[in-house]
């Protein structure tokens, strides 16, 4: 027998109060190579992954490294073994400095005492390496989410680990700074480095892995070469049935003019400046633009959640004020928020008060609530947007990312919107959901509503929307009209004025 | 506690064994003239003399004694021909606290500084601080240990006196209740209500350690079973409501529910927790006026405070000790005055009271109600 | 071989979430039975009577401090605000034959009067707290410490402006002492003597009417979601466009309401109202709610668990007290006991790994 | 015309932000220049010490309460935690010429011994509430609620078991009174009679050494990092590799350290301890520390911050006393200017949207 794999799992099985998550689950991963794990939301890869890393203890299965078994009862047992993860949800302590998340757990020390000097240099050592630019002295919190992203990426490199899981790195990364991790990752491989690699994009899965292994409903169901799996096939063994199209066809019709944003500009920095546009009934509207572009600053001034400094909203003609979120609603706006954890989920509730929260003006009579209205809108929408989920009285924390995300979207469908601003809609979510999403959007849209949404994934901006704007650094940088979009050189029109205020 | 006890023999056969339920309302003045010094000469200069600042240290500015002391203060500090500024801190039932505050008295420098301590334990470092700062120091209401106020020589023999306590003799309100108990233990034989000989009663205990607390617990009981009734607690210990109605009052109502009946008397440090056992009798329709046969058990406070004089008129409550805060402050502003103005300690001379005779405390008597 | 492990490892979770998810009531009945061992008149309908009667206003009390814990808060004023409110209602319930009333000219009230009072009062210092935490944006550990202080020097000033000074406030109106201690009686013979002729305190139901009502305020009304929701996660409440701030107030007015009727009836029950009554009832309403689930991290706890909670700690304080442990030990066993039974409970929350 | 609106708005953000960052310090400063201007005595020397040594002992309580609150935990039971460890010190240190003293056959002990006492004392209830939070996984509020309960029960049984019953531990030995209250003596004339012949307490140095001790731990040891992360985000901090329950425990340990000192130094300096001894020190020392800046949800706080805020609060104590004030006023005061002082400091870390 040849030498054992870097890493096997096998006949993993893990289950959950009323799901079973692992079912059987196996993994092989060779040294020096990247393993791309890849299935629905809800597959159970993430659970997989922490079963590996000591979060969760397996029910069943044998984990074994370098042909030893491997089980660890903690985080940082995984660590000092030499396996590191990037996890899915950014898991950071954000009053503390860049550095100090950084060497959270294994502080550099001189004469016993931590020493901020040795950590700073270390530090500028790592993002030197990876070619990273942040202040490793300022407060983490005060960072975008991607490059939180990078820095969660750059904390798992420095671990210098034989076995590197990157769950969904890549879901709030720019083009750009994938293209920057892919360097990394290359440069790992070439030291030997087996990763674990999850995402919903098929395009980077099969540019950087060099493995893929797919799993459905906590099973393992194929394990191929990257060089022998196509995009249609990914998506086939994954879903189980096939999906020949990525994206739905467009069928909604902009009409006349329902919102008008003159001027807008935040009050407090960062804030977005000086953006005029409209949007039509039934017009689905991209924003597009690099990190840090301030494209969630303008949704969040639209909404009112952020201060308006300047500016006016016409909406149907008449100028909305939205100084708050209930304003703006009542407006009939809605926003999905971007940071789904910390502004989107309450983890601690059930499905149904997450999927109706923002709604209970329409579930009250006479002062009281209707629990059955509640429940009967809940089980409408968990079964059109196929939630995976035990039940309507699950806790929203026990669902997979992906899961969450959809009932958020269905909590904003249930006020029935005119205005919907959706921040990432489609972020850590697999592609059969992603179409389903899709389609919902295009249907909204069909129904006259106005849809402004922004996201880092340039194909699905391009796949359905009809106009695209164009943020920079905080400025509107331009719109694309429907005619540029379909036009060969989209991509780098968009590119070029994202660059234009830099 | 040996000093206390000598004075307690002394003063309570001094007084009325009980006196009759008739006089409830009477104003603090009109209680018995039971000792000499109830009687002082007014005060001792024609004028007032030098005006002074009277530094003053309450435990605990609400409670229900002390407000009365502080009052009769108040009053006589207005009557006095001294000019006397008031300067009045309030120690919040923490001697942490009264040790700031003694701090801050000093530093502005009062003439006299009248001490009730918080812990009386604390006597010797509060002391210290006023020796220290040349500032003569009277206690009050709660007893130092009496080296403080008299510190031992060289030859451990009592020297110089250097402070003055005015007070109660801390036992000497238990010893009233045992006695209140004990007439009507004698009067009316079926308060034995299951006529064994043995008085079963209960203790309603304040602050565990809290000085005042410990000797009327002790002494109520003492006093009963020197009065040649022997006592048996029902619930093996007494039990402890830190002065508070409604702590009392649940106690009580689960005590009733295991021990309804066999139950003879209810000794309270205090009035509030009396109240509360009151409360509690009530609603198993107990004492609920008028001591009706079989449905009626004495319960004795101590405080006298309006409430607990009520409960006694309506017949509630049996019995109650009263302090007598106008006495006391009346005494507190002639010393004050009198070490204000340079009096050597212990500050009696020319005010008409006399010292006790461990020769370092003024003693106002309790008066007994029932 | 397989599916009867398989089957076996079901059956034990399932014994295992069961116990977990009744803890609290195992708990409480495995306290019933080990008191009722030492003492069989434990089990007297009269015992449980009290028990019911003496959790009823701390009852009220926690359903209301319950609110601010799911809010993430906390509030450590209640003690002093019941005093304050207390205080108001027995000076305007006093028996007009009493000769040093507070207020000598005043007539005999219609109850509702000190009623109304007492929950103005108790309002008053939660819309102080309310404001402190929805605008001021404090924590409501920091914002209930001040108003504590406060609401107790208030509560001097008003009980000492009474003629003869510091005197606790006593002697009550009859029909306000009935209306509190009075009780129904069922009269009737089950044969056994200890069950015969029952008296159901009013307390009793106060307690369970105001229980109801809160638990439809808590499940069957927006500002319940909402306050699930703020305390859960405020931003993402903010942005799913619930108003934080006045769903707060909100939370604190119906705190307020219910302080206030707790107050009313406590100084019906304790007869005699001083400064210092109130004081240590915000750590015995807390206890409670802690006990019975409702968690310090927020957005967690429910109208029953709360309930059972008082009663658990109610049952602790009152059997010690009935077996007669000395009362030194009794605070070492109600420590260890409130320890043990959260620890209990909170596994129930505990994400298996 | 737009760059100067421009830089206004810039200067005047430059000075808002000033204002919020010195806070502190800044009502601090009106709060001393209010009283000087009232009673200019208040600027004497010998008060400024005063003020210290009393914020001394409170001081070194705050600071080991700071660690469990930036936990995102609190604790209740530093009050009951001072009786006991005070108890035990009071009762090692006893005169041997003291009639009554406790353990009447005990030598005169080298004061090191009630010192390590009194410290194994304050780490066994601080133990217990650490393994409450870190291996029970309770909330700290509730684990120290029930520690507190049982530190007292624990106190009034030590304390009660002297020969004369439950009375009060005092008259202590004279090198422990002068170690605890003694003081460095400066002498020299410098002009101002107010300021010749300065005597500096040594509890301010013993204050000043655990500030700096502290600020090591917190800013320089692993631990003390370890400790903001885990109460910034403990599963940020678990997933790191931090070990949470051992650095949990270690702050608890190093309260309990802290605790012992004070308590050591409380016995001295109040020279007597009974049951009630540290009574409140809980609220005391936890509102320093929210004064100063820690926050109840965790993973912020300075140490600077703590000590100017115990010594906030001390000002404010002491000045109430120096003035005069009514003491029923006194508590309202108080009580409004806590609520003032965080709500002003709370501003700076408000994020503005
Ligand atoms: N702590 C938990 N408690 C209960 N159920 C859980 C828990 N964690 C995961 N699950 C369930 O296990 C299943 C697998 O979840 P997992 O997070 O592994 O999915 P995933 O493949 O990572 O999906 P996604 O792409 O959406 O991240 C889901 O059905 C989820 O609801
Ligand atoms: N002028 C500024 N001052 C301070 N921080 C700034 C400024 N401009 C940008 N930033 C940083 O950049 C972030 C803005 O990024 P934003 O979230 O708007 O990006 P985005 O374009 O929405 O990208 P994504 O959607 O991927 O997050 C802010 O959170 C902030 O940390
Ligand atoms: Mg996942
Ligand atoms: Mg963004």
């Amino acid at each position: 027998m040849a030498e054992p794999a870097l890493l096997e799992m096998h006949d993993m099985v893990k289950r959950f109060p009323g799901v079973v998550a692992l079912d059987h689950a196996q993994l092989v991963l060779q040294k020096g190579s990247v393993h791309a794990l890849m299935g629905e939301n809800g597959a159970g890869k993430s659970t997989l992954m922490k079963c590996l890393f000591g979060i969760y203890v397996e029910d069943e299965g044998t984990i074994t490294i370098d042909g030893a078994p491997a089980r660890y009862s903690s985080p940082k047992q995984a660590l000092d073994n030499g396996v590191a993860m990037v996890h899915q949800e950014l898991n950071q302590v954000l009053r503390r400095s860049v550095m100090e998340n950084i060497w959270l757990g294994r502080f550099p020390k001189k004469f016993g005492l931590v020493s901020t000097g040795k950590m700073l240099e270390e530090t500028r050592k790592v993002f030197d390496e990876l070619n990273i630019d942040v202040n490793p002295r300022v407060q983490i919190g005060k960072l975008s989410v991607s490059q939180r992203q990078m820095v969660e990426i750059a904390k798992a490199v420095s671990y210098n680990a034989r076995i590197l899981v990157l769950d969904e790195p890549t879901s709030s990364l720019t083009g750009e700074e994938v293209e920057h991790l892919f360097t990394i990752i290359n440069k790992l491989r070439e030291r030997g480095v087996g990763i674990i690699y999850i995402s919903h994009k098929m395009e980077e899965i099969l540019r950087i892995s060099d493995e893929v292994t797919i799993m459905r409903d906590g099973q393992w169901v194929a394990t191929r070469p990257a060089s022998e799996l196509t995009t249609d096939e990914i998506i086939r063994l994954m879903v189980g049935r096939d999906l020949s199209n990525r994206f739905p066809p467009k069928t909604n019709v902009p009409a006349e003019t329902l919102m008008e944003v003159k001027h807008l500009t935040g009050r407090y920095p960062p804030a977005c400046k000086d953006v005029s546009f409209e949007l039509r009934c039934g017009e689905i509207l991209g924003v597009a633009g690099l990190v840090g572009s301030r494209r969630t600053e303008l949704l969040e001034t639209l909404f009112g959640v952020a201060h308006r400094g300047e500016g006016e909203i016409d909406l149907s003609g008449k100028p909305v004020a939205n100084r708050n979120s209930r304003e703006s609603i009542n407006n009939g706006f809605a926003m999905l928020t971007e940071e789904r954890r910390a502004t989107g989920i309450f983890p601690l509730q059930t499905i149904t008060f997450n999927m109706t929260i923002a709604n209970m003006k329409a579930y009250s009579h006479f002062g009281f609530l209707s629990g059955k209205e509640m429940e009967r809108d809940t089980r409408r929408m968990v079964g059109s947007m196929r939630v995976k989920t035990p039940g309507t009285k699950t806790y929203i924390k026990s669902l997979s990312g992906g899961n969450q995300q959809k009932v958020i979207l269905g909590r904003w469908l249930l006020t029935e919107p005119d205005v919907l601003l959706l921040d990432e809609p489609t972020r850590g979510i697999d592609v059969g959901a992603k179409y389903e999403i899709y389609q919902m959007i295009i249907d909204l849209a069909d129904q006259g509503k106005g849809i402004v949404m922004v996201s880092s994934e340039m194909s699905e901006l391009i796949g359905i929307c009809d106009r695209i704007l164009v943020m920079s650094n905080g400025r509107m940088a331009g719109v694309l009209t429907h005619e540029e979009i379909e036009s060969e050189q989209v991509q780098e029109t968009i590119m070029r004025l994202a660059a234009k205020y830099i | 506690m040996l000093f206390s006890l000598a004075a307690c023999s002394s003063t309570s056969s001094s007084v009325p064994a009980s006196t009759p339920a008739s006089t409830p309302n009477s104003t603090p003045a009109s209680t018995p003239a039971s000792t000499p010094e109830s009687t002082p000469a007014s005060t001792p200069a024609t004028d007032g003399g030098d005006p002074i600042t009277v530094g003053m240290l309450i435990y605990k500015y609400d409670d229900t004694y002390i407000s009365t002391v502080r009052s009769a203060i108040e009053t006589y500090t207005a009557e006095s021909a001294t000019d006397i500024t008031l300067d009045m801190q309030d120690g919040q039932g923490n001697q942490a606290t009264q040790n700031d505050q003694l701090d801050v008295l000093i530093q502005k420098g009062v003439d006299v500084i009248l001490i009730n301590a918080v812990d009386a334990g604390s006597g010797q470092g509060l002391a210290d601080k006023c020796i220290a700062a040349g500032i003569p120091f009277i206690f009050f209401n709660r007893e130092p240990d009496h080296t403080v106020l008299q510190p031992l020589g060289e030859d451990g023999e009592p020297g110089d006196i250097v402070g003055l306590f005015v007070g109660t003799t801390a036992s000497e309100a238990g010893v009233m209740q045992g006695d209140i108990l004990a007439d009507l233990w004698e009067s009316r034989p079926e308060t034995d209500l299951n006529g064994d000989g043995t008085c079963q009663y209960l203790v309603f205990k304040g602050e565990p350690g809290n000085p005042e607390a410990e000797a009327r617990s002790t002494y109520c009981v003492s006093e009963m079973e020197d009065r040649g009734i022997p006592g048996e607690d029902v619930n093996g210990a007494p039990l402890v409501a830190n002065w508070m109605t409604d702590q009392a009052q649940s106690q009580m109502e689960a005590i009733l529910g295991a021990k309804q009946g066999e139950i003879e008397a209810v000794y309270c440090n205090n009035d509030d927790m009396a109240l509360g056992v009151i409360a509690a009798l009530n609603s198993i329709g107990y004492n609920n006026g008028g001591m009706d046969e079989g449905n009626w058990i004495p319960v004795i406070g101590v405080d006298a405070t309006d409430a607990g004089m009520a409960a006694v008129e309506s017949g509630k409550m049996y019995g109650t000790v009263k302090q007598d805060g106008d006495a006391m402050g009346k005494a507190l502003v002639a010393v004050a005055v009198n070490a204000g103005h340079g009096a050597a300690a212990p500050y009696v001379d020319g005010t008409g009271y006399e010292l006790a005779e461990d020769g370092v405390s003024i003693r106002i008597p309790y008066s007994p109600i029932s | 071989m397989e599916a009867s492990t398989a089957s076996k490892r079901f059956t034990s979770d399932k014994v295992r979430e069961f116990f977990l998810t009744y803890a609290l009531y195992i708990i409480l009945g495995v306290m019933i039975v080990v008191v009722v061992c030492i003492n069989p008149k434990f089990l007297y309908i009269t015992n449980i009577m009290k028990i019911l009667q003496q959790a009823s206003t701390r009852g009220i009390l926690a359903l209301g401090v319950a609110g601010m814990i799911v809010l993430a808060g906390t509030d450590l004023s209640v003690g002093r605000i019941v005093g304050a409110s207390a205080a108001v209602t027995a000076s305007l319930v006093q028996s007009t034959s009493y000769a040093s009333r507070m207020w000598p000219d005043l007539p005999q009230l219609p109850l509702i009067v000190p009623l109304l009072a007492s929950i103005a009062v108790a309002m008053f210092f939660c819309c102080i707290n309310g404001f402190g935490v929805a605008f001021l944006k404090l924590h409501a550990f920091i914002v209930s410490l001040g108003t504590q202080l406060i609401a107790y020097g208030v509560t001097c000033i008003y009980i000492s402006s009474q003629a003869g000074g510091a005197q606790a406030i006593s002697t009550f109106d009859q029909n306000f002492i009935n209306l509190v201690n009075g009780g129904v009686q069922i009269t009737g013979d089950v044969g056994i003597p200890a069950f015969n002729n029952i008296t159901i305190p009013y307390l009793i139901f106060y307690f369970a009417i105001a229980a109801v009502a809160m638990w439809f305020v808590w499940n069957k009304t927006a500002l319940g979601k909402n306050m699930f929701a703020i305390g859960g996660n405020t931003e993402a409440a903010a942005v799913s466009g619930v108003s934080v701030k006045k769903n707060i107030m909100g939370v604190y007015i119906v705190a307020g309401v219910l302080y206030g009727v707790a107050s009313f009836l406590e100084a019906g029950r304790i007869q005699s109202v001083n400064t210092q009554t109130g004081l240590n009832y915000d750590l015995d309403a807390i206890s409670g709610c802690v006990i019975g689930g409702v968690s310090f991290s927020g957005g967690v706890g429910t109208i029953p668990g709360v309930v059972i909670g008082v009663i658990l700690l109610q049952v602790i304080n009152y059997s010690l007290s009935f077996l007669g442990v000395n009362p030194y030990l009794q605070y070492i066993i109600k420590g260890l006991i409130i320890i043990l039974a959260v620890s209990i409970d909170v596994r129930k929350y505990l994400a298996k790994k």
